[in-house]
């Protein structure tokens, strides 16, 4: 288990949550820590209530925890609509501002000790002080973020604005920070002492490499370090941080993005700059891929490589775009017309997305087929501090084939029947490669055909590249090895991961299996990873369990196999899984 | 094939039979095409035709040069993202206009405003030919034909050229199947042009519009190159839809799509700064730890 | 076992083929007769070779045999491209025209008696006659359809060209069947004599309210008569007839059609009209129904009832527009984003398309959700003769709520929390009514929300609309009684049940069960009507058994339970599916 | 409501309070709606308002006539499909630039030609609101205030009044939500308007382009209505973007699309004569047997 300390911070529009919220994330991180903060607002386009989520550890986490020990309200506009997404910890702080009125019943009734720091006070008592900076000196004394680390990376990001603003931000923390120690008694903080593995803010060190970034940006690295250099963009929320990023790098490694006029527009350029051989992506949510649907089904069946990273939300539908869903699996998978096996993967973490994605990236153009990869809100907005990725990033290798140019006497066969049914592919530019790639059923050369043995080879050949190509270890990721087992994908495996650590510390063994291939559905290396289990539970982000399904239609499962899931808005906690575990446990002893 | 060897318009076509049936207008297109490409000397390797759905679609299949076959309504983003792409190729979109002013409608409007370095040429029949005879935009309101519409789509024809005008088309003309060397001369001229080049081609359907064979009889080679958008707008104002030529072509092309292709340069370097800007050692405004 | 007689007319365009036949199978409905007509063209657009495909019996049949009986080539044009689709029973009757070149090897090394008859000469011979005349003689003569049936029809069809074309025709017709008749011997068509059961073909009687008729149309009318007021059409193939068919009936009935942009508006259309209140219906193939899938989503989050019937074709992306295959069942069940529970039907003959159809309308108005029908190219464009529907037909009946318009109090409740899921509905017109329909997430009052309680209450209440309603015996057709299983669906039906006859004609009983409902799965009627069944197979038309792992996700199927299918474009026929099922029943027997 | 009461503009708001930024145009374009819906007289139960995905596209919930809020850029298809099945009501499409003529440009230009009585009012802040402030097809091509075009989007501005004309609208007007009495009287011409009304509403985004705070010294109500497509297109060569009233009203509203409604008389002998054309009898040209 990792002991760790939540917070949240919450605030009006124009109050600064968010700032004050990531500059303890960065400081947390320049003191050593690791930990995440996501971002919660209101329906007001800007301007309405906003609450930053945050938890710092000194283990990698990258899942919220149960509940908050620390709230710190810069005043409670609107507290009501957080409720749900603000569970507080028996004795848990709360620090209210008494210039705010009354502790709103939804906080008031929940168990925590309630403490009043007159917030916007102390900041109108320092010359150019902000409410927030004396709200982030008190989070970060009371999170046991040292002061030393706050203050450099403040220092930092207030630089531009000038000595006076960097001074009076500095004295707001320092008000904050005594206001906080003094409410809640010198030396106490709620989580424990600063520990030795706390590095002194100042102090270089191997910590630094560590990444703080959240999964959009680690998508972006990602196709962009396996070699995508061509981005056609539509803004969807919350997939468009993706694109934004690459829009101010790929012309640093000469590629190009391109804003489309729509989805249908953005995934057929897509189509278009990798028929023409440069490795491309688009990136989207539900809405987007159900546009996208029939020209995926074209680079299927024209073979066209490209990834499109799909950032799930809340559906269906428009749904709820601001908030996390692992909804879109259904469409990811089975959403095309005819039969068109492609690929679909999902990162297990903010830390996998950068590799994730260069998976994504080096299969399309090996097997020379649309990959899908699903993100969601979670992964996507939340920024984290992780370990950047060990090993190398995958890259882009297409298979090549140029006719000898002389060779007159037959065209190009670009849907060459091959033994692992990959065929050889030209590319503009290369002479005596020409062919035309078409979505009509075709023969070997790329000619319309409606023979029959063409369109059952051709069906045939596609399935043949996808179902025997070796997809190696990343298929996904296995953890204990108890005789329950735990099967789940993207997002959720997170605090599935901390609800199986928790179930250990309990003694209870768990086997977990966290996929990162979801199709085709890696199954024998499934059914092997789960020998000898006894039961399994699989665990989800939505509404239908959609996993579940898909594993039923594809492989054996161990009976039982119970499915547990539920839709969004909420984060999946490691708790309730911890509690569904321990009920199949149950179920078992009493069954034995 | 070698750049030196010269080469004819019969070299830039396939062996492949079309199916269009024997006497429609998109022969005459294909014909007019390989002479254009002929004409200008280019590698076959370095052209590339995209299309949508439609019996003019079908047109890429019929050419020696690289060729992709879409769906339906979507070869200008195709093109689109591969001139964007690989900017020294010749890209050249193509369809019918049930595939480019119907379902493609969206995508031929920012394709003008985009102003990529490619040549869209529509086959207009007036009708959706494969599906067998429907109306299509450029159908006309009273054009009873078809079983979907049967007292005639009831609603005002399409007008490509003010519309491309409008949207922002740098070069603009008609053409018609009919008179191939006209219409190679106009698409040489397309082509050349750098950047957006829209050519409407009169192209009978024989099947489902025989009275279109009259065609010959009233197209006209009125249209002179205007260089001024408004005067091209006045033009249009007289139109009959049967004058033939380059309509406008505006003097200078419209800068490349958003930001400029920058030099690649060391890509592990650049991957490498980048992979920096997330580390925590960034957010202190030092450049890492390096023991 | 049907006694059946099967034939094929080929020949190039311009030869008139299609006539021919479409005359024949005309003229055998006025005799009594059952029957249908495939038609199969080679890739010229127009001109190119084409073969009439029909099959006739005394029975009613809805499904090709498994090889053909007689073969009349007006020419050999390109007769090979036919090869796979003509395989020709041993002993079968081919007539040559020797003026057309000799027998092409295609043909001459099947087994058949090859009979040259001069068609093109013996239409020439004939003032105004045509070589498709003579060919119907001949083939009417072999099929044994009666010559005044035959006469009838073509008197009846030709009256409008006047009477010396009438009467070429009538020529033609006796010098073909004198001919068929000398050459094969007289007396001795290969089928049985004349039985008592074919109808004098100047004689009424109640044959002749059969309806002859493709299932496009039987769709068009189904829809129609349930009370489908809207339609919004995008041409494609082989979907348009429907489109076509309303478009001439809708204005009879008041209703309206509009030829769309797109599908994308195709769609939106029928959802504001359906909003309106006023029933819709579009129709659609593949790469239409994949560019409906994001406002799919929105009627059934906004709860708008609209029914799209989707006519399948070969796969993926434009695959083959003209031919049949079952392969749009993954994206019309699992192809939406987010979670989007709707209904999936599908006919499961030619016959059934109306019933079908007019039950689709009813469902989504009841139900306040999109349904998608799901019929193919072989359903759709096989001119069939069959029964008129048994009993009445479904009609659309919507629950209309209208708030007191005095009860200002509260706004409409639009989305109301229902016992049985389906809430009050109202429609702009009615006073008091008005509410915003909504594809983000709502509260009961149709309000966008982020909350979890509105969020999961609206998803729950979705999916209980579609689970707990009583869906009655037309979820799927059961036939026969034995302890092997054929579960099957949509066009492969008809070849199933055919296969199931000729099992049991051999002394294998089988059990058949043919689902209607596709989606929701009808998990418990379908395990009801497999009690103690041994093995089953699933048979179905494409690739990768769609039907089959959409059934393993939803329910438990007998063990062992086989997945039989392949994909077009020849259809599935009867034969094959015995041998499937005969080599189960082996399996069985050699395990016992 | 009894359709005796006489509405005021506030009777036409609900109670939902808008998720607008304080001092959006879109408030003042609610605003001017409600004035023109009472000042007509309409009874709320005969208006619907449809709209697709966007700040602006939440408008229909702030009112309290029928509201459909779609998917982004499908306004117009729905409102067109409910245009034609319900001609007694009143149907208002809306939504943004971003909705309207991007992913939605399409619809744009076939409602134009299509002339469904139905008025479709853009509220054009010239950036994608809702999505944080992209380039929208009306920003100009040096706008640099989004992440994703750094550099501006670099393509020419969309000309919605242009496309308008040349597309086939009958009705064409622009308006400025800062001036909501103004903005309501176009409102209700347009609406008033038997056939399609298109009306752009120049509505700042007070957060992605707090430069649009000077649209109000910008803005000139220079239109007049002119009946002639001809002039209207002239008087549009020399517009700045910022002359606001109606610049185009086509005298006769264009027929309504295709085949008109018929009296649907009885039905059940209407589906019985449709039933018995299926029956074999019908081949031998007579009615069927009847015993
Ligand atoms: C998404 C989609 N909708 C509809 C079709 C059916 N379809 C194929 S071609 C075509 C119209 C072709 O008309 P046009 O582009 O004018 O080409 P033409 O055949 O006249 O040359 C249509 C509607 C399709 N293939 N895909
Ligand atoms: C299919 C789809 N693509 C993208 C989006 C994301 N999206 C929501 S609103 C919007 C643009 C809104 O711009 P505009 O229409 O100008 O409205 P504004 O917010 O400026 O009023 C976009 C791209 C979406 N909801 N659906
Ligand atoms: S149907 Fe018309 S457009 Fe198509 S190939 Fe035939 S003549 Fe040409
Ligand atoms: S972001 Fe702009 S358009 Fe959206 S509500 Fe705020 S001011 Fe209005
Ligand atoms: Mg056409
Ligand atoms: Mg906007």
């Amino acid at each position: 288990m990792t002991p760790s300390f939540s917070l949240a911070l919450t605030g009006s529009g124009g109050a600064g949550v968010m700032t004050a919220g990531q500059l303890l994330l960065d400081a947390a991180a320049l003191a050593g820590r690791y930990g995440l903060m996501a971002r919660s607002f209101g329906p007001q386009i800007r301007g309405g209530e906003a609450a930053a989520l945050l938890r710092l550890a000194r283990r990698p986490v990258e899942c919220p925890d149960d509940d908050y020990d620390l709230l710190v309200a810069l005043d409670w506009g609107n507290i009501e609509r957080f409720a749900d997404e603000l569970p507080l910890a028996a004795g848990a702080v709360i620090i209210a501002d008494p210039g705010q009125g009354g502790v709103p019943e939804v906080i008031a009734t929940q168990a925590g000790r309630i403490h009043e720091i007159a917030i916007s006070q102390l900041a109108r008592d320092i010359p150019g002080g902000r409410p927030n900076m004396v709200a982030l000196g008190i989070a970060a004394a009371l999170a046991d973020v040292p002061g030393g680390a706050v203050e450099t990376r403040v220092r930092q990001a207030l630089a531009r604005h000038g000595d006076e603003s960097v001074a009076a931000a500095i004295a707001c923390l320092a008000a904050g920070r005594a206001a906080a120690l003094e409410v809640t008694g010198h030396g106490d903080p709620p989580s424990a002492a600063p520990s030795e593995d706390t590095v002194d803010a100042g102090a270089p060190g191997p910590h630094l490499d560590r990444w703080v970034l959240n999964g959009n940006e680690a998508t972006g690295f990602g196709a962009l370090a396996a070699g995508v250099r061509f981005c056609a963009a539509y803004p969807i929320t919350p997939a468009t941080e993706i694109l934004e990023w690459l829009a101010g790098r790929l012309p640093r490694v000469g590629g190009r993005l391109v804003q489309a006029e729509d989805e249908l527009a953005s995934i057929n350029m897509c189509i278009g700059a990798s028929f023409g051989g440069v490795p491309a992506l688009t990136a989207t949510a539900g809405p987007g891929l159900s546009l996208m649907i029939e020209s995926l089904g074209l680079a299927v069946a024209a073979e066209v490589p490209l990834v499109v990273a799909n950032v799930m939300r809340g559906g269906p539908s428009t749904g709820i775009p601001t908030k996390s869903e692992q909804t879109d699996l259904n469409i990811a998978v089975y959403g095309l017309h005819g039969e068109a096996p492609h690929v679909v993967v999902a990162p297990t973490g903010v830390g996998d997305c950068a590799p994730t994605a260069a998976w994504a990236v080096s299969l399309a153009e090996t097997l020379q087929t649309p990959v899908i990869l699903l993100s969601d809100q979670a992964l996507g907005q939340t920024r984290t501090i992780v370990d950047p990725p060990g090993g190398e990033l995958a890259r882009a290798g297409r298979r090549r084939y140029v006719a000898r140019h002389d060779d007159s006497t037959e065209t190009y066969r670009r849907y060459a029947m091959t033994a692992d049914g990959i065929s050889p592919m030209s590319c503009p530019g290369l002479p005596g490669g020409q062919y035309t790639a078409d979505g009509l059923t075709h023969t070997e050369h790329g000619i319309p055909s409606t023979r029959a043995e063409d369109h059952v080879g051709q069906l045939d050949k596609r399935r043949r590249k996808l179902e025997e190509y070796d997809y190696g270890p990343l298929w996904g990721d296995l953890h204990g090895a108890g005789d329950i087992a735990v099967i789940t994908w993207g997002s959720a495996t997170q605090p599935v991961r901390e609800a199986c650590q928790r179930a250990e510390a309990c003694g209870l063994a768990v086997r977990l299996v966290a996929l990162r291939l979801l199709s085709p559905v890696p199954a024998s290396e499934l059914e092997a990873a789960l020998g000898g289990v006894r039961a399994c539970l699989v665990v989800e982000h939505n509404h239908s369990g959609q996993l579940y399904r898909h594993l039923r239609a594809w492989t054996e499962l161990p009976h039982p196999t119970l499915a547990w899931h539920r839709p969004g808005p909420l984060p999946l906690r490691p708790g309730e899984i911890l509690g569904a575990l321990q009920g199949l446990h149950a179920q078992l002893e009493a069954a034995a | 094939m070698s750049a030196a060897a010269v080469l004819k318009p019969k070299d830039y076509k396939s062996a492949t039979r079309p199916v269009w049936c024997p006497g429609c207008g998109d022969f005459g297109v294909l014909n007019a095409l390989t002479k254009a490409l002929a004409g200008l000397g280019l590698a076959p390797e370095q052209v590339a035709v995209i299309s949508g759905i439609g019996c003019s679609s079908r047109l890429p299949a019929y050419t020696s040069v690289y060729g992709f076959h879409g769906v339906h309504g979507r070869a200008l983003p195709v093109a689109t993202g591969l001139a964007v792409a690989r900017p020294e190729l010749t890209v050249i979109a193509t369809g019918g206009d049930g595939d480019g002013f119907s379902i493609g409608g969206n995508h031929f409007l920012h394709a003008c405003r985009r102003n990529a370095n490619l040549t869209y040429l529509i086959m207009d029949n007036a009708v959706y030919g494969m599906t067998k005879g429907q109306a299509s935009p450029t159908s006309a309101p009273d054009w009873a034909g078809s079983k979907l519409t049967p007292n005639g789509p009831g609603i005002a024809a399409f007008r490509p050229l003010e519309i491309a005008l409008s949207a922002g088309a740098g070069f603009i003309a008609r053409g018609f199947s009919g008179d191939p060397n006209g219409l190679a001369r106009q698409l040489a001229e397309a082509i050349s042009y750098p950047g957006f080049a829209f050519l409407q081609v009169l192209s009978p359907c024989i099947t489902y519009r025989p009275e279109q064979m009259e065609y010959k009889a009233l197209v006209s080679a009125g249209f002179e190159p205007l260089a001024d958008r408004n005067e091209a707008f006045r033009r249009l104002l007289t139109d009959d839809g049967f004058t033939t030529g380059v309509l406008f072509r505006a003097p200078v092309a419209a800068p490349a799509p958003a930001d400029a292709r920058q030099a690649a340069g060391d890509e592990a370097a650049a991957l490498d700064a980048l992979a920096r800007e997330f580390t925590a050692a960034r957010l202190r405004g030092d450049g890492g730890y390096e023991p």
